[in-house]
């Protein structure tokens, strides 16, 4: 088996927007790409049962996550005609209005990025051993399932 | 057979610990499951699949010897 | 005719990686948003005859677009329930890495920011009276069309 | 009757000027379009919509005195 480094998708805590600003940054010097399309993923403070949640706290099976954002990544680099693609998520506790999911393709052209950026998002949501647990203003907490 | 057994969200929390090494007979992933479930009868109501070496797998695969096999309640990512 | 004011979409020059993260930063005391879609327009080195592409110099039939993109973004508020729709784009010179639009949507759920973004980017490509004037390096010129 | 005109991009470079008052006899986009046609040889060799009054429009929408007439190249937005 081939000894491929896999990248540490995992951010302590909420993901800031100057992360974002940055890796924005860093791709103007690749004067190929056309087309950037970025998801972020936010905490919403849902009311459950009367309760409203004020964070989430996010922990993973994170060597099996890290294997599995790796293969969504060269499967959307096979599926679409992709300059970069980037994925981080956080684990920890992210408050209501903080950032926990970014992902960032860039391509020639628009569609590409648009596909792929969606394509990626339904996949982490899908298949990433990521748990959450949804705590409420009183301390309490419930389990966070995707739809 | 001797496995290392790994919990997380709902199930860590239910079962009370992360992880442990368990000495389990049998060789398939549904005789573990069956094993767990006598050893934590809260499992009986819980929903969780299973990974083994950080694989997704179904009940007919087999595990050797150290095996790493995960419980993996519902995902919640993004 | 109501007076309603038409918000200006225009700004001089490159949108910088700085206004995309203050947007953010604006957005998370929404706590009702899940999802963000963001779409940047970076102009490409293009090779064209053998020439490369070094700036675009935007210009515009600015109160006909500022009144074109009000409307998209009414519309994208009618197919898609979304929390906030942004639309920011470049007049003057934008160097070839740099940034030119920014469409930016927010919804509760990701489905809708993203059918969204990608309805506003390609409404703007369609509809906006802009002009691109590409300048190669050796400051010949050629002018844009939109595919 | 007497319009505003206004040209952009490939058009401004080609016809040298971005704005301008002009007195046109007919009251129909298609008679503007001849009339600066003949005016300026170049157009007829570009690729041009008409807005009125900042609304696309087609060859046979009627004018009236002071409307604001734009000829728009291909879009290049984004």
């Amino acid at each position: 088996m081939s000894e491929k480094k896999i990248k540490n998708v995992f951010v302590e805590g909420a993901i800031t927007p100057l992360k974002i600003a940055d890796a924005i940054a860093h791709h103007q010097i690749k004067t190929n790409i056309g087309a950037h399309d970025i998801f972020l993923g936010q905490v919403r403070a849902d009311e459950i049962n009367g309760k409203i949640v004020k964070a989430i706290d996010y922990s993973a099976y994170e060597e099996m996550a890290n294997k599995v954002f790796d293969e969504i990544r060269e499967a959307a680099f096979e599926k679409y005609d992709l300059t970069c693609a980037h994925i981080y998520h956080s684990k920890g506790i992210v408050k209501a209005g903080e950032l926990c999911l970014f992902v960032f393709t860039s391509s020639k052209h628009r569609a590409m990025a648009f596909d792929a950026t969606r394509y990626i998002t339904e996949e982490i949501k899908a298949k990433a051993p990521i748990f959450g647990k949804e705590i409420f203003e009183d301390e309490t907490h419930t389990w966070k399932v995707n739809k | 057979m001797k496995l290392a057994v790994k919990y997380f969200g709902m199930i860590a929390e239910a079962i009370g610990k992360q992880e442990e090494q368990l000495e389990i007979t049998g060789n398939s992933v549904l005789e573990v499951d069956v094993f767990l479930k006598n050893k934590y009868a809260k499992l009986e109501f819980l929903n969780y699949k299973f990974a083994v070496n950080q694989v997704l797998v179904d009940g007919i695969k087999r595990l050797k010897e150290n095996d790493e096999i995960a419980l993996l309640p519902p995902f919640a990512g993004g």
